[in-house]
């Protein structure tokens, strides 16, 4: 298995730049997820690293090989597109051997090689068929063998999991990871949906408009967001703007106890950071404040509060059994404990 | 997926349904659609006054012109020759319309197989009148096969004033077969051979000679492929150059004569087939293909029924200046072209009217000049007012064109139109096919 | 309204002169070639104009020359319309003129591009003065013979000149909606430019190419002008054979030409059922 | 690879160019002999002809116009309807009205004309301009209604019923919500329709039969002439008008939205 790194990589379709000069550096047998909204560049990343788009600037490397000049047929690095693009005149026997034919292998090796494929996609006996005759699940599956029969160093998908239904997800999801597993093949997937990042990714790469934001383990993401941008891109979150005082900081509603050693700059405008779920109704030893009331919404396995924090709304999580009995219109204590604050 | 492919999807099921369905109710319903449609026409029909063909016998001239004025008169004829459309359209209709007020248009196609169908569809369907073809330009065996089928009105020719300063011999046959009266002489032909006389100096003098020629100079002959008029016309002086004469083919179709005669031609012909333009593995489909190929030296033989043919091509730039015609001293075929009327014309008095008008000495004259169409004329120089015969001597002479003394001292009249018809389909089977 | 009704009211318009007038048109043809038209009194069909046809020796000469004529046109079509499209699918300089140029000949009349081919590539045309001028012939008929030839090679090259545009702009449209996924998936997989093109391009195309081609077919097949104009005097192809039986002084011969005209129609029908089910069968796009 | 590209390319260029160029000069030559590369000497004779009241020619060039534009007007109207039908409903006889519909493409002209012509004449429609635009329509149809049977086939009826549900009447359903949707189709229907009437001959001659003239009786007189000055002038007025129908309906034909692609299936 190889190494994979990005370095310097740009590309711009006329005016448009979609890759910003790109770093990235993927150790062998990881599971990467290329997480950002639509249209960000993220398919590009992936069809640079498959050969199938010339990077404007910067490398490729595979290992310590430069990849710019070889071609998309001799890389080691098979993209399985998003809308699975079996082709339809082929059976699905013939579409999960096209590769190896290109390579001519041999048909004998081809025939064992595409039944273990079709036992491990649990697709047994369906080879003959059409996919015409598949359903959506199915097409996925027969599109991801079609890539792993050639045993890649490098898979590459593009939205694996979009296309399909809920509960095909999980299906599919759990294949994904067993593939991964049992091939010790690196993964680098695109993904627009952050929860699909989260349940498959060892890493996540965050990217909007063609810039890495952050790349960096999963839990990284929820703790310590770089930036206000990445922390909403990962569920809901509070804000409030300060400056930075010693350790706390100060808001307009007062001083914010934080995690901050004293090395802060003092002055320093920073946001503060807090996940509605962190936050706890009631009075606590530090950080707790008098805040306003504006609705109470009964959510089933939660509550959810939305006070009012100096000029803003913030959301409150509490749990079903609310542990104080507020109620909307009041205000009341919330303690917003300093080990979760994060300053962006 | 569009239903374009999903049609073609379908196509095996034609052999079932389409043939069960549409192939059966279209056997059935439609003599049954014609019958109806064709008692409903039957209906529609008066007889006010009586048709034309049955008054006219017994009618003045004066009265025929009478009755011509205000008519519209579609004259039906070859249109592949510009200075002939102009001349029709422009002015010899504008003289039909200053003279009678008969308005000619000239429809110009492609041949007269067009207007033999066209009257042939409209007898079949049942239109006895209103037909679209008045008058058409037509000779030997499209004449005959429209007499025969009763496409044409008539007797009409003798009842046209201008008829007398045609020489009478020359109305009773065309290509052997009996006028009577069922067309009138429009224009003469006589054939004569083009040719390049920067290459040819001395042109060999007759058929045989000329077919010696063509094996020392290969490539440089040619003919179109009969039943091409003009190319069944060089087969036809095969024929008489054969039997030394034309004697023989002037009766009716004599199986033995012919069989005396044929195959000897046929040898002669596949014997310098290989020397003709192309090693004879082809032959042009028409005459204008052929002077193609003489215009630009391919070959520098072709032989033409037009002896004012060269003329007119030099004037307009397409024949080089050195192309001259001459005529074999054992002479050539020439005939007359006619003008006939459809059985079913709803204008049949002017069609008379511009019959008779054509061969009016001083029409024929224009037609003649070079300011018309350099025209040959059927009429009898003997018969013409002095100063007419006067005109027509005077006219000038293009350094390609024969002096009509020429041309009527070595002409040959066209065998019948039987021998015809067999001299056509025996080349194809003895000479192309072979 | 029941949505039986709707469908055969909406079509019944294009129905009903289709149906009137071209199937009946085509009644009175066979009718005809059954030597059958009761208006003229010919009341009792027979076969004599099919036997009569048949016994033509020229025929069998003539259908070879129209089968070799009309399936290389149609093969030869298909080959260079591809081509076509994909060479004008990537072109970035001056592709709106080019493709303009290319879209031009569906406009052009075939009797236009025939007299244009005659004044081309007769031994005395436009390529043989061009040849001259270069020094490559001498004389005229050093120029290969390329129209009234025996190949048909004139009719085949006025027939590729109307034909592939027409296919080709088909293949462009299919390739653009096509875009270029399926190309790099199948490059990802390990397949090579030319294996791309042969597995993966034409494969995908030949559905949507298979329509076009069969009407071009029965085209070439059933349709006299072009060969008129540029076939030689024999053999000379079917669709000749009946305009000259048709047009023939001899009105005897017009059951001859339906009787020919009704044998071409039937073999297209069963060619297009043979074509369809031996090519067409693959699954669609 | 690119290489190879700019010689089809240029191929193409010339392949579809050199067969026009002799029409061309032909059209302005006096003499062209071979083996001259450029006529001996110019002449605006065929003009002059073109010109002339009496070669019909520009009543004919009219004539072809008119006919045309009715037919392609009628085309759409016979059409359009079927190709809804067709693209967008399954209904009993589908497949039958499929394959009538496309007769008129596969069986050779030839096979019908002779009947037709019979017909035409007993339904008192021969030699007149109403016959002449109904026999043009016949091979049009088929064009037409493949056209519109693919572009309907990819419409989605929800976006009628939602106009309707929005207000908008059938009219100003069918003007804003339909027509945009199959319009590229229906030009590519359109352009079929006018050329193959304004190049149609043999069915012209059978039922207008010369009284009613058009460019391509004419041109065909003149096809077997040898007069290749006229032939090359004629040609030219011909491609002329279809030229101008190319560049009103040439972005229809390829790109994205392309309205050919009924006859691709795709």
């Amino acid at each position: 298995m190889i190494d994979l790194r990005l370095k310097g990589v740009s590309k711009s379709y006329g005016k448009n730049t979609v890759v910003k000069s790109l770093d990235m550096k993927i150790a062998s047998g990881e599971l990467i997820a290329l997480l950002g909204p639509s249209g960000c560049g993220k398919t590009t990343i992936l069809k640079i690293i498959a050969g199938l788009q010339q990077p404007d600037e910067g490398t490729v490397f595979f290992g310590s090989q430069v990849m710019n000049s070889v071609p998309a047929e001799k890389r080691e690095a098979v993209m399985v597109f998003q809308n699975y693009l079996l082709f339809p005149f082929m059976t699905v026997e013939e579409n999960i051997a096209f590769g190896l034919k290109m390579r001519r292998t041999d048909k004998a090796v081809i025939k064992e090689r595409v039944n273990e494929i079709l036992a491990l996609i649990r697709m047994e006996g369906m080879g003959r068929r059409k996919p015409s005759e598949l359903s959506g699940g199915q097409k996925q599956r027969v599109a991801l063998a079609r890539a792993l029969v050639l045993r890649p160093q490098l898979l590459l998908l593009d939205e694996p999991l979009s296309n399909l239904d809920a509960h095909l997800r999980d299906e599919m999801r759990e294949l994904i990871l067993r593939v991964h597993r049992e091939f010790q093949v690196t993964t680098v997937f695109v993904t627009h949906d952050q929860e699909e990042a989260v349940l498959l990714a060892d890493r996540i790469a965050l990217i909007f408009e063609g810039n890495l934001h952050q790349f960096a383990p999963v839990r990284d993401f929820y703790e310590r967001p770089q930036s206000e941008r990445v922390a909403s891109f990962f569920g809901n979150s509070n804000f409030l703007k300060g400056f930075c005082s010693g350790q706390a900081v100060e808001t307009e509603l007062g001083a914010f106890k934080t995690p901050l050693t004293g090395e802060n700059e003092s002055g320093r405008t920073v946001s503060l950071m807090i996940r509605p779920e962190h936050i706890i109704p009631g009075k606590g030893e530090d950080n707790s404040f008098l805040c306003p009331i504006r609705s109470k919404i009964y959510m089933g396995s939660f509550i959810r509060y939305r006070i009012e924090v100096g000029e803003g709304l913030w959301d409150v999580i509490d749990g079903p059994e609310a542990r104080k009995g507020y109620e909307e219109g009041e205000s009341a204590w919330f303690t917003f404990p300093p080990h979760m604050i994060w300053l962006v | 997926m569009a239903p374009g492919i999903s049609i073609l999807s379908e196509v095996k099921n034609i052999n079932k349904k389409f043939e069960k369905y549409a192939l059966k109710r279209a056997i059935v319903v439609i003599p049954l659609l014609l019958t109806v449609l064709s008692s409903l026409s039957a209906l529609g029909r008066s007889d006010e006054i009586l048709p034309f063909e049955e008054r006219y016998q017994t009618m003045d001239w004066e009265d025929i012109v009478a009755e011509a004025d205000g008519q519209t008169l579609y004259f039906y004829m070859w249109g592949g020759n510009e200075s002939y459309n102009r001349w029709v359209s422009s002015w010899f209709a504008g003289r039909l319309m200053e003279k009678y007020n008969v308005h000619l248009q000239m429809v110009p196609v492609d041949g007269p197989g067009v207007y033999i169908n066209k009257v042939l569809a409209e007898k079949q369907a049942g239109r006895n009148s209103g037909g679209s073809v008045d008058l058409m330009w037509i000779n030997g065996e499209n004449f005959r096969a429209m007499k025969k089928a009763d496409l044409l009105f008539g007797p009409f020719a003798d009842r046209l004033p201008n008829i007398s300063y045609m020489d009478e011999s020359k109305l009773e046959f065309d290509f052997g077969y009996p006028i009577e009266g069922y067309e009138s002489p429009y224009g003469a032909a006589q054939s004569v051979f083009e040719y390049n006389s920067a290459r040819v100096p001395d042109p060999p003098s007759d058929m045989g000679a000329l077919l010696e020629w063509a094996k020392e100079n290969p490539g440089r002959l040619t003919y179109p492929a009969p039943p091409d008029f003009t190319g069944s016309l060089f087969v036809r002086h095969v024929f008489y150059y054969v039997a030394g004469g034309y004697e023989d083919f002037m009766g009716p179709f004599d199986e033995e004569i012919y069989s005396r005669i044929a195959p000897k031609v046929w040898e002669l012909l596949n014997e310098v087939e290989p020397y003709l333009w192309s090693e004879g593995k082809t032959y042009p489909s028409n005459l204008s293909r052929t002077q193609d190929l003489l215009a630009n030296g391919e070959i520098w033989f072709s032989i033409n029924y037009s002896p004012d043919g060269a003329a007119d091509y030099i004037s307009k730039g397409r024949f080089p200046e050195s192309i001259r015609t001459y005529m074999f001293d054992t002479g050539m075929i020439g005939n007359l072209n006619f003008l006939a009327i459809s059985f079913n014309s709803n204008a049949k008095a002017a069609a008379m009217v511009a019959a008779n008008e054509v061969l009016s000495p001083e029409v024929q004259y224009h037609a003649a000049s070079p300011e018309g169409m350099f025209w040959m004329s059927p009429l009898d120089m003997e018969r013409l007012p002095e100063t007419y015969r006067r005109k027509f001597e005077s006219l000038p002479l293009a350094p390609s064109r024969l002096p009509a003394e020429t041309l009527n001292r070595f002409s040959l009249p066209e065998p019948g139109a039987d021998w015809l018809t067999r001299i056509e389909r025996d080349w194809q089977a003895e000479v192309l096919r072979k | 309204m029941n949505r039986n009704t709707a469908a055969w009211l909406l079509t019944a318009p294009a129905l009903i002169p289709v149906l009137i007038l071209f199937f009946g048109g085509f009644g009175l043809g066979i009718l005809q070639s059954f030597s059958f038209f009761p208006l003229i009194g010919l009341d009792t069909p027979n076969f004599s104009a099919y036997t009569e046809v048949l016994a033509e020796d020229e025929l069998l000469l003539s259908l070879v020359l129209t089968l070799l004529v009309s399936l290389s046109a149609t093969f030869l079509t298909i080959a260079l319309a591809v081509t076509a499209a994909l060479a004008l699918r990537s072109a970035e300089r001056g592709r709106r003129g080019i493709l303009f140029l290319f879209q031009f000949p569906i406009t052009v009349p075939h009797v236009i591009i025939a007299l244009g081919a005659l004044l081309l590539l007769s031994q005395s045309g436009f390529a043989a003065r061009l040849t001259a001028f270069f020094g490559i012939i001498s004389d005229s008929t050093d120029f290969p013979v390329l129209v009234n030839d025996r190949l048909g090679l004139g009719i085949i090259y006025v027939y590729l000149w109307k034909q592939i545009p027409f296919i080709g702009i088909i293949a462009l449209s299919v390739l653009q909606s096509m875009g270029n996924d399926y190309e790099e998936l199948a490059r990802s997989l390990g397949a090579k430019q030319s294996q791309v093109l042969f597995h993966v391009i034409l494969p995908l195309m030949r559905p949507a190419l298979l329509p076009g081609s069969v009407l071009c077919f029965a085209f070439t097949f059933g349709s006299y002008e072009v060969p008129f104009l540029l076939g030689r005097s024999y053999p000379s192809m079917l669709p000749v054979l009946v305009y000259r039986y048709f047009t023939n002084f001899n009105l005897v011969q017009r059951p001859l030409a339906m009787a020919l005209a009704v044998l071409i129609t039937l073999f297209l029908l069963v060619t297009v059922i043979l074509y369809k089910k031996f090519l067409g069968g693959r699954n669609r796009l | 690879m690119t290489v190879l590209k700019r010689i089809i390319l240029l191929g193409l260029v010339i392949g579809v160019i050199l067969p026009m160029i002799p029409l061309f000069v032909w059209a302005f030559s006096g003499s062209w002999f071979y083996p001259s590369l450029l006529p001996q000497s110019l002449s605006l004779r065929s003009w002059s002809y073109v010109f002339h009241p009496g070669s019909r020619i520009l009543e004919a060039l009219f004539n072809s116009f008119f006919i045309a534009a009715s037919v392609t007007i009628l085309s759409l109207i016979v059409g359009v309807p079927a190709g809804k039908a067709i693209g967008m409903y399954r209904f009993k006889g589908k497949t039958i009205v499929e394959i009538i519909l496309l007769s008129p493409a596969l069986i050779p002209s030839m096979t019908v004309t002779m009947g037709m012509q019979v017909l035409f004449i007993r339904y008192g429609l021969s030699e007149t301009l109403m016959g002449v635009i109904l026999v043009h329509l016949i091979p049009t149809i088929p064009y037409m209604t493949v056209s519109m049977s693919a572009v309907f086939s990819h419409f989605d009826i929800s976006f009628e019923e939602q106009a309707r549900s929005l207000g908008a009447k059938s009219l100003s359903t069918f003007r804003h919500v339909t027509l945009p949707a199959v319009f590229p189709g229906m030009v590519v229907g359109a352009m079929f329709s006018f050329l193959i009437s304004w190049g149609q001959y043999v069915l012209t001659l059978m039922v207008g039969g010369g009284r009613i003239v058009t460019l391509p009786l004419l041109l065909y007189s003149f096809a077997v002439s040898g007069d290749n000055s006229l032939v090359g002038a004629l040609s030219l007025v011909f491609i002329i008008p279809s030229l101008v129908i190319l560049v009103l309906s040439s972005r229809f034909l390829t790109g994205e939205s392309s309205g050919m692609g009924g006859f691709g299936g795709v």
